[in-house]
């Protein structure tokens, strides 16, 4: 599957960019999160909520084709 | 809903006292309106580990932050008795002093407004993805995290 | 208490939006505020039996509004951890959309705010003896009572 | 016991005036009222409060010598 990950705050920074295409051969949210603990070791010390579709996925929530955000913690306001 | 339509939230750099000034002016018109509620959110020169912010640059998730603004502008004429409601929130630097939201609620009547504008400034603050560098006189930073 | 001690609640006529947004600017310097919260009470086109108030005359009863000011400001002070606050008032004519009560607070936290503001006012509108005459269009009056 | 008197808001309307010296027997915020009622009938007909020192009184309070007010309902902001 072809998606787009973009990473936000301090993710960019462990990310080094603030996007980049991925292929990937999982399909939930936890498959995903092991490729990316695997490509950039520093994200699991990073608390972050992953986002498809401008919501909030749950670790077991399938992923479709397209972009993908990694949020760090909200700080508006 | 029409009129509910939400644009507009982020605005470059700080929001000034004069634009927050016009936007009070601007409701003069609305003549069935009692009470206005205004929250504004201004940049604390924090210290930390010896270290004072100087600066907070603030980015966002565009289209996600745009979506969460529209849903929680709905949510609050749904649950509250309100004339209008405005919101803006600051993207990019915003020193020491200065304001990075705004959110203004107009009501016919006081209790409406007190408990309609904390149940918007919470929301933003729980469902926006917007994000706080801060930076120090030192130009060194930090990720702010709401508490 | 000398730095929260009250003076000139009171204001001849409407209270405009250029000096709220200095009153708003002159805090911009308060660097350890991280939270305004304000209210506004602006004068509705109420219409009662067929008629539609134009303006509201205010008058007070001076001495005693001005201890009762002075008292809601030591309890706001005493119960919440405000950086300041200002309160200003309306007296004589204030037209329809205009503005005659601004309470302003503002704290290093936001939960303070909401807290202290709606405190604050509910306390002006029981405790402080002012008066407010709704004068219609046709010049007949009615003598306003807070709900 | 000399007493001025200051009406406020409505109660101006009845008394016709916004103040007057009142020489007044009574001394208790109850008394005062009968006086009061017996000049301006009138006046039975309104809600109000009367102050002196800049607080409001009960009907057993004990008035001294010098302003009291007559206060209609609060209706700031």
């Amino acid at each position: 599957m072809q998606l787009k990950i973009k990473y936000f705050g301090m993710l960019a920074e462990v990310a080094q960019c603030r996007e980049e295409d991925l292929h990937c051969n999982e399909v939930t949210v936890y498959g995903l999160l092991k490729v990316l603990y695997g490509k950039y070791p520093k994200l699991k010390e990073k608390n972050f909520q992953i986002a498809q579709n401008n919501e909030l996925l749950s670790p077991k929530a399938k992923l479709t084709t397209g972009e993908i955000a990694l949020l760090p913690p909200f700080a508006g306001g | 809903m029409k009129e509910h339509k939400h644009k507009d939230v982020f605005k470059q750099g700080a929001i000034t006292p004069v634009f927050i000034g016009d936007c009070i002016a601007k409701h003069q018109s609305k003549t069935t309106v009692g009470a206005h509620n205004i929250f504004l959110g201004q940049v604390r020169a924090d210290k930390i580990d010896g270290k004072t912010v100087s600066t907070i640059e603030y980015t966002a998730y565009d289209d996600m932050a745009n979506k969460k603004f529209n849903a929680i502008r709905e949510a609050a004429f749904t649950k509250f008795n309100l004339t209008c409601m405005h919101i803006y929130h600051s993207l990019g630097k915003v020193r020491i002093g200065e304001i990075c939201l705004f959110v203004f609620v107009s009501s016919p009547r006081r209790k409406e407004v007190f408990e309609a504008l904390e149940f918007v400034v919470e929301e933003i603050k729980a469902t926006v993805p917007v994000f706080g560098k801060e930076i120090f006189e030192d130009t060194s930073h930090r990720w702010k995290v709401n508490s």
